[in-house]
């Protein structure tokens, strides 16, 4: 077999394992399976790569991947846990630098040697304007979600924001028609990297992740025009493959938050139920989304449901039980804690949830339930409030010192469904609602548990 | 064809055959109601609603029965009053428990009338519509477990309070036919934890149908040689000792009702427990409880009510007027009333025609009691 | 390989793109993010040739730089897509 | 502590002040229960139950009372029979409705004895352990729908069957409080199709909180001429005509019950319709209703029992007796009962100490009443 | 743009156009567009294909193309519904003979020419053998559907159907050993013709579309194949989609069967759930899986519930609730049609849809729901049986003979859910399980309707 | 097109054939089956440039035979698809 054979197969086989690995990637089962599939992909086409005739000196290759390896691996080894999002934003930020240079490095060689021809051109012009949106864009969100940029909006930015684009635009043609004249080259490239800035200045923090994964998506085009640059069959399939899926993976991100790429990438500001109510509260509510509530319960052992008025409100007794019965029928042990004066009149839980064919044998008393939270892994509290106050055991003060209340706050993890902050029937705040351990899902009862169920069935 | 109603005259029956709403629909089938004033004013209808529905309201008894054509009652007519009047040419439709009390049916055969027992619908898919022993045992499973719980001395639902945690009421049926099954049903509504016994399969599937816990007894061994009946008392003992409530509705077609639970059963049941003997008119299925009264044994008290239906008057009125019109519409080919013995549901209600006593069972059972009588 | 062939592959390999991915549970969605965006630094393999080669200066340069950012993104990548699963990992064992 | 019960002696009362299992926590707290023989027996709990509880049983009411401590009541002594015996040494807890029968208390208040009147507890979520009205009233309204289906000529739920469809009974509660909201919970459970009213906007969501119906009034037009009481008769009156079951609900703390149905929305219902009046004890809501009895008017029964704790005596106790052991811990430091009038609970509800009404509701009350007397 | 160019360029049109087309035919609603989708890329193809300069001559390509035509259109116009499958038989046959013929006759000419090389003669020797086992595979599967073959099974069918593998097998590495001797290329032809007949005749008819599916993905394989002899990408292309999708639809399939391919393949008799209960209904009943009542409820604008004793052992009144909320969310009309016996005592399914909370308003009687069952699509009788028995109204002679029933098979598709085909309380069997309209759902009844449920909210 | 890059083009088009389908109502399994096999009557294509080239005697006649049948696959595949899901639609129209 040929060297160049050796190397297509190589490419071949490196193109299928990544096709496995994104595969594997999407199902909780394969997915570090899947992840070493694509490393064994990459290893397999870098190895492959370096029998190319065309390397005739090792020595910067070696010095850069050298570098390369090294700050990547600790970066990776030494990040965080909460760190980790940004990383793949700056990781994907150098990918998409990485594609311009190598495009850049080509087409300059290619004009030297005089012999450009338009696909070659169009593909280096977009690899251009691609990657370094993607450069600049991944680093902007990386500073975004570090906390330590603190740009934003500005006004008359949507029209610095047109004329880059325009201008972009205008360079890759120029590009494309005179390729001869490589200083157009490198102005595209510069306009890309202030169009990569422009467009996620504006964006919020909470909308980070979608625009990751977009970036994401841009970084795989990115790579596949410089396949068309280098004439490389696998840099276009796995270029193309991480694009395209990519993309998908973006749209499913936006429907999670009931968004929609454009609201995202102009940064129409999402509705932020929060900010409207209670200042007794300032910043210190995390609020979280029946997905990831979904997640958090496929991974507990034991839940306990507490439910109160709005849950009477919401009607959402059948389908609280159904979420006992979809986590029951996952192995998890699911009980209710049932406050005596839960609801609005004695024993209106009681009525609710027979009505749903909760068993009584589901049902626990204060007295009973109490000692096991500290065994819970998740307690979900829906449109209950003043019943898991924790002002009446701890602060002397509050109107309702002294009653007794469902000791909610020492499991794993509290979260509490209600539509916003406002206080319930004593109309006192809750410290519940700001503590460590405690998610706020704001939403309709009933909506709200529907959802969760439905992420439990779809995960 | 002439369909006559009357108002009942046996104590505490508040129901009536007819109601207004079937007779409009008689009427529209071309037949002619006839309906004697007050008949259905214990079950709040009152004459006008008949007279709206295109009845004729009389004024007494003996106009409305007339000369011929169907009288529909819910009770038999039993005394020499109340047969005054009938004749060959009607045909007499009510619940007569022919089986069991046959002797009033031998006296009503005897004025010559066609005499159709409701009671003895056979209970098969076709009959539904007919069976007046389902739609009244409806009635009466219902208000079985309204009364029970009027009665007994807790709630019935679990409520967790700051006042405590009420738990709920334990209910146990034991007989799981119409009635029975009702009351199970009733009693889940109403929150407490029911359980529900039955000597047929069937019934024990169908009360968890129901969402209820069936007792399921153990297989008996082979080589046991013990009672069947005492065994099952002894292994239903510790259920009856739990609950709050007993309701019994076990019965045998035409024959007395299986006595369940005996003296020693009650007195293992918890002071200020109920016991509701369902079963009371063909002597009950508690051996110590005595029908229309209530009985205080060891704290517990045993009601054996022979009037629930009575209780809902118009809806059970309502619906038995309804089998009344079915079998009508039954009966009839063209606006006239065939009795055609080839119909299984036909021949199995006729228990005398002709002036004779033709249904085989009744019969048996006159000959037995005559016998019974003579020894 | 014509620009046609390329094409080809490049339509191809944009479906099953789209179709590899249908749904991806919440917790899974930056893992996955992370490691395709690993696979997209596959572009290092076009960096390798272009430093490796006998090119002017400029390029060489270029193409080392461009190793060195691509070797990031690849490693980098992969690794704390492997972090992140292995957390995952171990929370499910705890259950099991 | 000394805490004392003892029978009640009102007629129809069925309740007592202290169940067994209450005496069992107050003896573990470390208090002496001494009980009359016979207390509990009206409400299923024997003497045997409190002496196996830690209680001393004793032979007569004098003996029970004793010399001081907490005595505990369901109604309040209101006779000189009754209130011999009573002295600045006792603390006397129960519900005495003092700002609507003042006079009682005034006696009681005499004997020097501090008195405690539960039905003060403020509405607060931390004074509800203690709040029987809440108690009591959730018995009230699970009695209530029990009584109105056992009377009622018609079953509650939807059935379609082979003798018809018998459609759900419509029931319209009337006030939307603890007792209220119960009777739309029981009657929802049993399948009636259930509305439910009330002048305050948060009871019209507690009602479809349960999953009823709220009747929601239309706004009135600033320049309504009609007065605010008549409108809502008005638009009451056709959800009335529709209804099988009306029961009414609506107190006003210390007044006078409002009057939410007039004759002539009575005219308006159906004849066979029940209506219930919960309210009687201050005058109820029914213009015709009159206290523990029975009025038939234009064919609507209209009932207005006083006694409906009373149905279920077991579990009212019970739960009276809990909130009774919760105010005794509530009061108590140190085994010794300290009135810390700083708390807006104890505040509320003392109404006497030291031979005087102290508190301003009561006193105003008496004097109005006295004024009243003068006129 | 040079005209090969443009016939790369349409094959790239019509590899997309047959991507969308396959997508397209596995959604109920863009079934027809997918059709139209591939027939479009098809006639691209063709159209492109004419442009080939190596066409010197249209006379036998327009003579076979006209011949083709009418045939292909007379048999597919003409054919009765109920022989359609067969008619798919054929023409996959045809199809893999096509495969075989052009694959040879490139062989022939090839060799003629004196340059075979390696990759040639592999493809041309794999096309032959599989083109051909297509060809008589499928006129057999032909043959049996339209029950005018009746071989089957003999004595040491497995021996000889072992040995004629074996031969395939060396012979077509005789083929690429020695691909200058033509003969043995047909002799590997005359092999695989025999192979298909052996390979299919032992085969039931009730296994026969998962026969047909399997044969259609080989054909499929053939023309990926014949691709790689006349090096021609749209060939090799849509040859492997076809042959893949197959795979997986064979697959499909034979789970919806409850079979394993290879079950089918070496003929291990089905255990057939129907025979083991009633003759009464002998093959006359259509089973239906929980993922199939899902798409036809999907696209019903009007669906009716008729529930009945089932419901209630199964305790299935919740799930039931589920599925009508989950229809209404999707804009259907959902109504309960309940009879007057339903059950086993007066009232029992409004105990059980109370309970669950299904308001009045959705529960119709029988005379108020039959007249509306004409434009029902679908109705799902859960437990019911004698009250839906049309033999009530249609035989005079029957046991229940004159009872009104509920009328559902007057609506578009009646699904039956019960778990065997059991009888009733009145013990007679239902002509109903047998309507052509009626579809039975074998299952608990719950279950059933949670797995409906589940695959709506994913569909 | 080199070996490897047809090879390419097959392994992708594999790919790409497993994902496309992955629940198939049973309705649709025979109008599936039909479309698709109507579409693996592309080697037409093939025969088309066989018949039509200047080839031997018997290369040409097989080669028309050839597109004889793969004609009759196509067109009658793809009509008789049309045909029964014409079916399923009145089905559904009906009801709209
Ligand atoms: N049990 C009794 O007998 C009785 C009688 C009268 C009063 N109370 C009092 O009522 C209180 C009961 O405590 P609790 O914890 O049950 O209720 P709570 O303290 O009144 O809180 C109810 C919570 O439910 C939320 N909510 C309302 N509608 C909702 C919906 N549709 N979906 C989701 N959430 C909804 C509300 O928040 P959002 O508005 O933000 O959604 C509210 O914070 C106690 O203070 C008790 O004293 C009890
Ligand atoms: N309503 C009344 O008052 C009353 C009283 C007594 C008798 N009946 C009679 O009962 C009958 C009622 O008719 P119907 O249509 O409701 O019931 P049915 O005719 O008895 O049929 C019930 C069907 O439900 C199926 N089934 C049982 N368990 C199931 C489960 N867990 N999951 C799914 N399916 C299950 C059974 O088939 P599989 O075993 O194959 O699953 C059976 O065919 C009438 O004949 C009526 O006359 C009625
Ligand atoms: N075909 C129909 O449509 C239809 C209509 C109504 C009733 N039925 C059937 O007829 C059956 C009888 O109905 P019914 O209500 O008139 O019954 P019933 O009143 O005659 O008897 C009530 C129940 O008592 C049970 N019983 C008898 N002896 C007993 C014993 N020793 N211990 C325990 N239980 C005992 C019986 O099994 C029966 O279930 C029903 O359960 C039902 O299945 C059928
Ligand atoms: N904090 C607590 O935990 C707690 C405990 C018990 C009750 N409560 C509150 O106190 C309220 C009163 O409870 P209650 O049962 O003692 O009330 P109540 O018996 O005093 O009155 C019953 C109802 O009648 C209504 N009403 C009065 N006049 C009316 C009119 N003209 N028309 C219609 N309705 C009229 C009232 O709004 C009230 O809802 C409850 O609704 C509840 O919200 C709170």
């Amino acid at each position: 077999m040929t060297v160049p054979d050796l190397i297509a197969l190589g490419y071949l086989a490196a193109a299928v394992l990544f096709i496995l690995g994104l595969k594997s990637l999407g199902r909780p089962r394969t997915a570090a399976r899947g992840n070493l599939l694509g490393a064994t992909g990459m290893f397999v086409a870098v190895v492959v790569t370096l029998l190319d005739r065309a390397i005739v000196d090792f020595r910067f290759l070696a010095a850069g991947v050298a570098v390369g390896a090294l700050v990547g691996a600790l970066l990776a080894m030494k990040v965080q846990m909460t760190g980790m999002p940004e990383l793949v934003a700056l990781f994907n930020g150098f990918g998409g630098a990485a594609s311009v240079l190598v495009a850049g490095a080509t087409f300059l060689e290619v004009v030297d040697l005089g012999n450009v021809d338009d696909q070659l051109a169009v593909a280096a012009a977009l690899t251009a304007l691609i990657g370094a949106v993607t450069f600049t864009g991944s680093l902007v969100a990386f500073g975004k979600l570090r906390e330590s940029l603190r740009w934003s909006s500005f006004a008359g930015l949507h029209v610095v924001r047109a004329a880059a684009f325009v201008a972009s635009l205008v360079l890759a043609t120029v590009v494309v028609v005179q390729p001869a004249s490589t200083g157009w080259f490198w102005a595209l490239v510069a306009v890309g990297l202030l169009l990569g800035v422009l467009a996620t200045i504006a964006i919020g923090g909470a909308d980070m992740p979608v625009v990751i994964a977009l970036l994401n998506a841009f970084s795989g085009v990115a790579a596949s025009t410089t396949g068309f640059v280098l004439d490389n069959s696998l840099l276009i399939i796995a270029g193309s493959l991480v694009g395209a899926s990519g993309l998908i993976l973006t749209q499913i991100m936006c429907n999670a938050m009931n968004r929609s790429i454009l609201d995202v990438v102009f940064s129409k500001a999402a509705v932020v139920q929060s900010g409207s109510h209670d200042d007794a509260y300032a910043d210190g509510v995390t609020s979280t989304s029946a997905e990831e509530v979904a997640m958090l319960l496929e991974v507990a052992s034991r839940v306990v449901v507490v439910p109160g008025y709005g849950m009477a409100v919401a009607q959402a007794q059948h389908a609280v039980r159904e979420l006992m019965t979809t986590l029951e029928g996952m192995g998890t042990e699911v009980v209710f804690g049932i406050h005596p004066v839960a609801g609005r009149m004695p024993g209106h839980m009681n009525v609710l949830l027979a009505e749903a064919e909760v068993d009584y044998e589901h049902l626990l008393e204060m007295d009973r339930v109490n000692p096991t939270f500290a065994q819970t892994d998740v307690t979900i509290v829906i449109g209950a409030n003043d019943v898991v106050n924790p002002s009446a055991r701890d602060e002397s003060d509050s109107p309702i010192a002294g009653m007794p209340i469902l000791d909610v706050d020492e499991s794993g993890t509290v979260v509490v469904i209600k539509r916003s902050l406002s206080p319930g029937f004593a109309g006192i705040p809750n410290p519940l609602f700001v503590a460590d351990n405690t998610l706020l899902l704001f939403a309709d009862g009933k909506q709200a548990v529907l959802d969760i169920v439905g992420a439990l069935l779809e995960g | 064809m002439r369909i006559a109603v009357v108002r009942e005259r046996a104590a505490h029956e508040r129901r009536v055959a007819l109601s207004p709403e079937a007779t409009a629909n008689l009427v529209a089938d071309g037949h002619e109601v006839v309906v004697e004033s007050g008949a259905g004013d214990s079950a709040n209808m009152p004459d006008t609603a008949y007279a709206d529905a295109g009845a004729t309201v009389v004024a007494d008894r003996a106009a409305a029965i007339g000369e011929g054509g169907v009288f529909a009652c819910v009770n038999g007519p039993d005394t020499p009053e109340l047969l005054a009047g009938l004749g060959p040419g009607h045909i007499v439709v009510g619940v007569f428990d022919p089986l069991w009390r046959p002797a009033p049916v031998a006296d009503l055969a005897a004025t010559g009338a066609k005499v159709l027992s409701l009671d003895l619908v056979p209970r098969s898919t076709r009959a539904q519509a007919v069976d007046v022993l389902s739609s009244m045992a409806t009635v009466v499973g219902f208000q079985a477990v309204l009364v029970a719980g009027a009665r007994m001395p807790r709630l019935m639902p679990l409520l967790i309070t700051a006042a405590g945690t009420v738990p709920p009421a334990r209910v146990v049926v034991l007989g799981a036919g119409v009635a029975g099954l009702q009351a199970v049903a009733t009693a889940k509504r109403l929150g407490a934890v029911v359980e529900g016994f039955d000597i047929r399969e069937e019934a024990l599937e169908q009360i968890r149908s129901l969402g209820a816990n069936s007792i399921d007894l153990p297989e008996a061994d082979a080589d046991d040689a013990e009672d069947p009946a005492a065994r099952t008392q002894r292994l239903l003992t510790p259920h009856l000792a739990e609950a709050d409530v007993v309701i019994t509705a076990a019965q045998v077609v035409g024959r007395r009702s299986p006595t369940l639970v005996t003296d020693a059963m009650v007195e293992a049941m918890r002071p200020g427990s109920l016991l509701l003997d369902l079963a009371a008119e063909r002597g009950g299925n508690c051996a110590l409880s005595r029908a229309d009264e209530e009985v205080l044994h060891n704290g517990v008290t045993i009601l054996a009510p022979t009037d629930l239906a009575s209780g809902s008057p118009l809806s059970a009125s309502r619906m038995f007027a309804n089998n009344v019109v079915n079998l009508v519409r039954m009966l009839c080919t063209d606006g006239d009333i065939h009795l055609d013995l080839e119909d299984d549901i036909v021949a199995a209600m006729l228990v005398a025609t002709g002036g004779a006593v033709v249904h085989p069972g009744v019969s048996e059972a006159l000959d037995a009691a005559e016998g019974g009588s003579d020894s | 390989m014509t620009l046609l062939v390329a094409l080809t592959l490049f339509a191809l390999a944009v479906f099953l793109g789209l179709e590899l991915i249908t749904k991806v549970p919440a917790t899974l969605h930056t893992p996955l993010m992370s490691g395709s965006n690993a696979i997209s630094g596959i572009t290092l393999i076009g960096a390798l040739v272009s430093a490796g080669s006998d090119h002017s200066t400029l390029t060489t340069v270029l193409a080392t730089v461009a190793v060195a950012l691509a070797t990031i993104n690849v490693v980098g990548g992969f690794l704390v897509t492997n972090r992140m699963l292995a957390m995952f990992q171990t929370r499910r064992k705890r259950d099991q």
